[in-house]
């Protein structure tokens, strides 16, 4: 009988998709969920090194073999291979809502000033983001988020992997403003040749 | 003098510089930002006179290249030259009595700024990381192990977009007539072009906000503002600004025979 | 720079068919064809342990990752949970039944402009549709409608919950902005957004 190990090793490389602990349990259900777990870890272990060409990785919730970044170069040498090229517009929107989620797509063109029907279905075609449902306000729009799909391309284990934002500095209440309620016509002035005194 | 300024007019240099730019521009709040860089101002303390200026310029140039311009920015423009109005309202406010801490008419745009700012840093973050297809990979074809193997469930797995792309798509073989756009049509340039004209008629010059109404909606905004550059193109107008932070009037224009074209008959009659 | 076998490692992971040492040595050109051979024999020892889930085997002339025979059994459950993916013409049909119900087939097969008998059979089968009864009119045709199981597999409470025609056709209208040529990463993540220090 194959060892545990050797199990779990073929299960996820022949799975088409990242594979979870609770699936794996769910496949191997004579085994001990504990046992299960060691044998990932030990997985983990002898895929972890420098040298390997292969790696396991932790994505979308699941493990799943993949190649370190550092030979990307080399593997796009393959012809099948095609690299994923993603436009600004579709980069944004897609950052949006992955930070926003669940978000409406009122919400998502407000904060990118403009249009963005076209994006969010190119978006949801390559299933990086889905309907969600209907937001409980007047006009009951459609909401949206993102999917394992939008987890595995980005490499990362779950939402909370997502990169922090990086903070806005606060407006600093009114008194900012109020502070420059005369306007320094110097600024103006300066870049602009010329001053006459207006008023 | 020099208060009295036109938009400038743009020499053939700036054009072909300007319009490998534009494609960067992921829309109004991209343009702007880019612009605050580039002239190295304070995001808080936006000198709404450069900027405006600036954005105008672009748009202009956008028309005079005849890229189409989408919406947003006509309507992001009408919004800065609003801005720049209000900024010199605080005198009116205080006349009512109201010692209340009246809001920078610039914070909403600011915050707008700011957090689109965010969103274009995260969407950068992102696609600098490792993404699967580029910088990593993973099987994507079936594993012969499995081929000979015939699932015995089958647990179906679809999105509710697949299922409505369906359904559109059947909509648009069986039936067009019955999902047609609301007229949104109703408002052309070349109406507006001949309201302000009329509206011009008569009088030395008259402030650019009060060509929109109390109330009004997008599309009526954007013609108006695709009209008064329209106008602008054809010299029947001048935009002129009192003082730096001064209010934007327009003006009538005084023609040269001969060197206007019309704008496919919209013109014609107020050529006269 | 990585190590060679960890190149030829990924090289063999991802390629989608057996990669031949020729091959190998015309994709890696600046290395030696005796150091891809010798990379090639380390991992084909490295792979090749009793207890490995993934072994390296050399089949039609050349070399891929496969899973032992051993682990056959337990693969066929992974198989076997395989979620199935929908046709066009359910998709179609369930659309249809979904915002037209109470529908008959003839309806649906005017809509379609194809016999949907088969499909209507599938449909039954999953579940996800359902006979509600026969229409008053001559001939009495079944008429179908959505079940309890389609709700939960779009995950929603009601019918009310599905998208509307309006919000349908705002999707799918894409702007001229959107429709603007993909720009190359490198241009949209370092162009604007680094070009000085920002305050």
């Amino acid at each position: 009988m194959p060892g545990l190990k050797s199990v779990v090793e073929s299960l996820i490389f022949v799975a088409d998709s990242p594979v979870s602990l609770d699936r794996l349990c769910a496949l191997l259900e004579e085994f001990d969920r504990n046992d299960v777990r060691d044998a990932l870890a030990a997985l983990r272990e002898e895929y972890g090194g420098e040298e390997r060409g292969v790696v396991l990785a932790e994505v979308a919730g699941g493990f799943q073999f993949r190649t370190p970044a550092k030979n990307a170069d080399y593997l796009r040498r393959l012809t099948r291979t095609r690299t994923a090229k993603f436009s600004q517009s579709a980069l944004e929107t897609l950052a949006i809502i992955a930070y926003r989620q669940p978000v409406t797509r009122a919400e998502i063109e407000y904060l990118r000033g403009v249009d963005s029907g076209g994006v969010l279905k190119t978006l949801l075609e390559k299933k990086l983001i889905k309907i969600l449902g209907k937001k409980d306000i007047p006009g009951k729009p459609l909401i949206y988020g993102t999917t394992k799909e939008f987890l595995e391309l980005f490499g990362l284990k779950d939402l909370k992997g997502l990169p922090t934002l990086k903070e806005i500095r606060e407006l600093s209440e009114t008194t900012r403003f109020e502070q420059q309620e005369e306007l320094p016509l110097a600024v103006s002035a300066g870049a602009d040749s010329d001053g006459d005194g207006g008023d | 003098m020099s208060g009295g300024e036109t938009l400038p007019l743009y020499q053939d240099e700036d054009a072909s510089r300007y319009t490998v730019r534009l494609e960067v521009f992921e829309g109004p709040l991209d343009l702007l930002l880019h612009l605050i860089r580039k002239n190295e101002v304070d995001i808080y303390d936006i000198p709404l006179s450069i900027i405006t200026r600036e954005y105008l310029e672009y748009v202009k140039l956008m028309k005079e290249l005849n890229l189409e311009i989408a919406g947003e920015f006509l309507v992001m423009a009408s919004t800065l030259i609003q801005i720049k109005s209000k900024m010199l309202l605080p005198a009116i406010a205080d006349e009512e009595g109201g010692e209340e801490e009246e809001e920078d008419p610039r914070a909403e745009l600011v915050r707008r700024l700011l957090e689109y700012q965010t969103y274009k840093e995260a969407a950068a973050t992102l696609a600098a990381g490792e993404m699967l297809g580029r910088d990593t990979y993973a099987r994507k074809f079936a594993a012969t192990e499995l081929d000979e193997i015939q699932p015995e469930e089958e647990p179906v797995e679809v999105e509710m977009f697949e299922l409505i792309e369906a359904f559109r798509k059947i909509l648009d073989r069986v039936s067009e007539e019955s999902f047609h756009e609301v007229g949104a049509e109703s408002i052309t340039i070349a109406e507006r072009i001949n309201d302000i004209l009329s509206r011009l008629e008569g009088k030395e010059s008259m402030l650019f906000d009060d060509l929109f109404p109390e109330t009004f909606n997008r599309d009526y905004l954007v013609a108006t503002f695709l009209a008064v550059l329209e106008l602008c193109k054809l010299k029947m107008i001048k935009v002129v600004q009192a003082n730096r932070y001064g209010s934007i009037w327009i003006a009538p224009a005084v023609v040269e025979e001969g060197t206007v074209e019309s704008p496919e008959g919209a013109g014609a009659d107020a050529r006269a």
